[in-house]
């Protein structure tokens, strides 16, 4: 039983209840654990989302966020970090990511988790292809994720 | 010799997802990311206007750069539009 | 698959994965999903902290928990979102509390699980006694936790 | 008649977690929950130190109330600690 950072940029899908034990597990001091996931949604724009391509730059995705998590600990006191980012073709309602945070206090664990995804969405090399009815469409970046990561210093 | 990639929206568009480019060309050496950029931009009328300055991100070695970034022999420099993961 | 909101104040254990589930197949059209789960620590104030006894007021906690996910509801566009609290004899390690929200937005959900954690930790009417090696001690309110939810306003 | 409750280590300090108290006490009125408050404290030394105002919470009706709160007959006053849950 011992601290983590687990990172992993995966085509299949992840098991949400198997990533929440081992997170669970890795500790008795850790009073506080957050997750998020995000999911594919079914709509975006108006236009009837059927699935999303990701495509990312394998080199340095782990490098990235990596760097992000280290970043996080630096700020907050933390226990054990998940971060599982998918890659390839995916289906509406599909699960992309999965952020994992424990720390002793839960104030760390919300904040050290919506950091970590603030800092993916705007620095993390994904990038996402959605498949609608009109045809293929890559995403836009949101000039607001850009906001939120300048939020945070 | 420097490998350059292209990643995302940018890639479809110029249609090449990596090239190798010479770090010296002729009488001048790439010695900055802008420099290359600028090399690159002249390879047609899509290149221009997507490798532009703000349009596409790069990073060298796998860290987010910035046109005044250095380059030197070897070094894997990509270029891609802001990153829509998560 | 419809939005709901979930309350539930149980002597038994939850299921995690379960909870999770019934969130995530509420809707296709929430791309974000935030839990937080509390769990009983080992170590509180340097003394070894064996479990934990929950005491709470029936008639009132059902009432106040259903209060706090409307005001949250009215602050943040949220899809689902579920509460439970878990009452009586609990371990070192047992779950004691999850808090589940969805929303199209990853901010809404954050802060919304946040706000339905601080207000619960300083209004929902539930009291904890330690069972540590010096005996049983009833643990005092945080002056910090009435901050939080002074944050909110 | 008021039905009076107590929880946490309030209810343990004073041996007590429910009692029944007359809404009409002599020739006055309990009121408010200050007055219902005031009638408990004088029940003993504990009384007086553990239902302090700041002291012990309140809550009528299964709604967190204050000492200005109204009472009528057959309402349901809950006094506690500060909570703790979570």
């Amino acid at each position: 039983m011992s601290h983590f950072t687990h990172i992993n940029v995966q085509t299949q899908d992840f098991d949400f209840a198997h990533e929440y034990q081992k997170l669970r597990n890795s500790s008795n001091s850790d009073g506080a654990l957050v997750t998020f996931v995000g999911l594919v949604r079914d709509l975006n724009l108006q236009q009837s989302v059927s699935g999303l391509f990701l495509e990312h730059y394998p080199a340095m995705t782990n490098k990235v966020l990596t760097q992000i998590v280290e970043q996080a600990r630096s700020k907050w006191q933390l226990g054990s970090v998940s971060v599982i980012h998918r890659v390839g073709q995916l289906n509406v309602s599909d699960q992309i990511v999965f952020v994992g945070v424990t720390s002793q206090h839960r104030q760390s664990a919300y904040h050290a988790n919506e950091f970590i995804m603030d800092f993916l969405k705007t620095q993390a090399p994904f990038w996402k292809k959605e498949t609608t009815e009109q045809g293929d469409k890559w995403i836009e970046a949101k000039s607001s994720d850009t906001k939120k990561t300048e939020d945070w210093s | 010799m420097l490998k350059v990639l292209f990643f995302g929206q940018l890639k479809e568009i110029i249609k090449t997802d990596c090239l190798e480019v010479e770090l010296v060309q002729g009488d001048k050496q790439l010695n900055t990311v802008a420099m290359l950029r600028k090399v690159l931009q002249e390879k047609g009328e899509l290149w221009n206007e997507y490798l532009a300055f703000g349009k596409a991100l790069v990073a060298v070695n796998q860290e987010m750069s910035s046109d005044d970034t250095a380059l030197k022999d070897a070094d894997e420099i990509a270029f891609f539009p802001p990153v829509t993961g998560g």
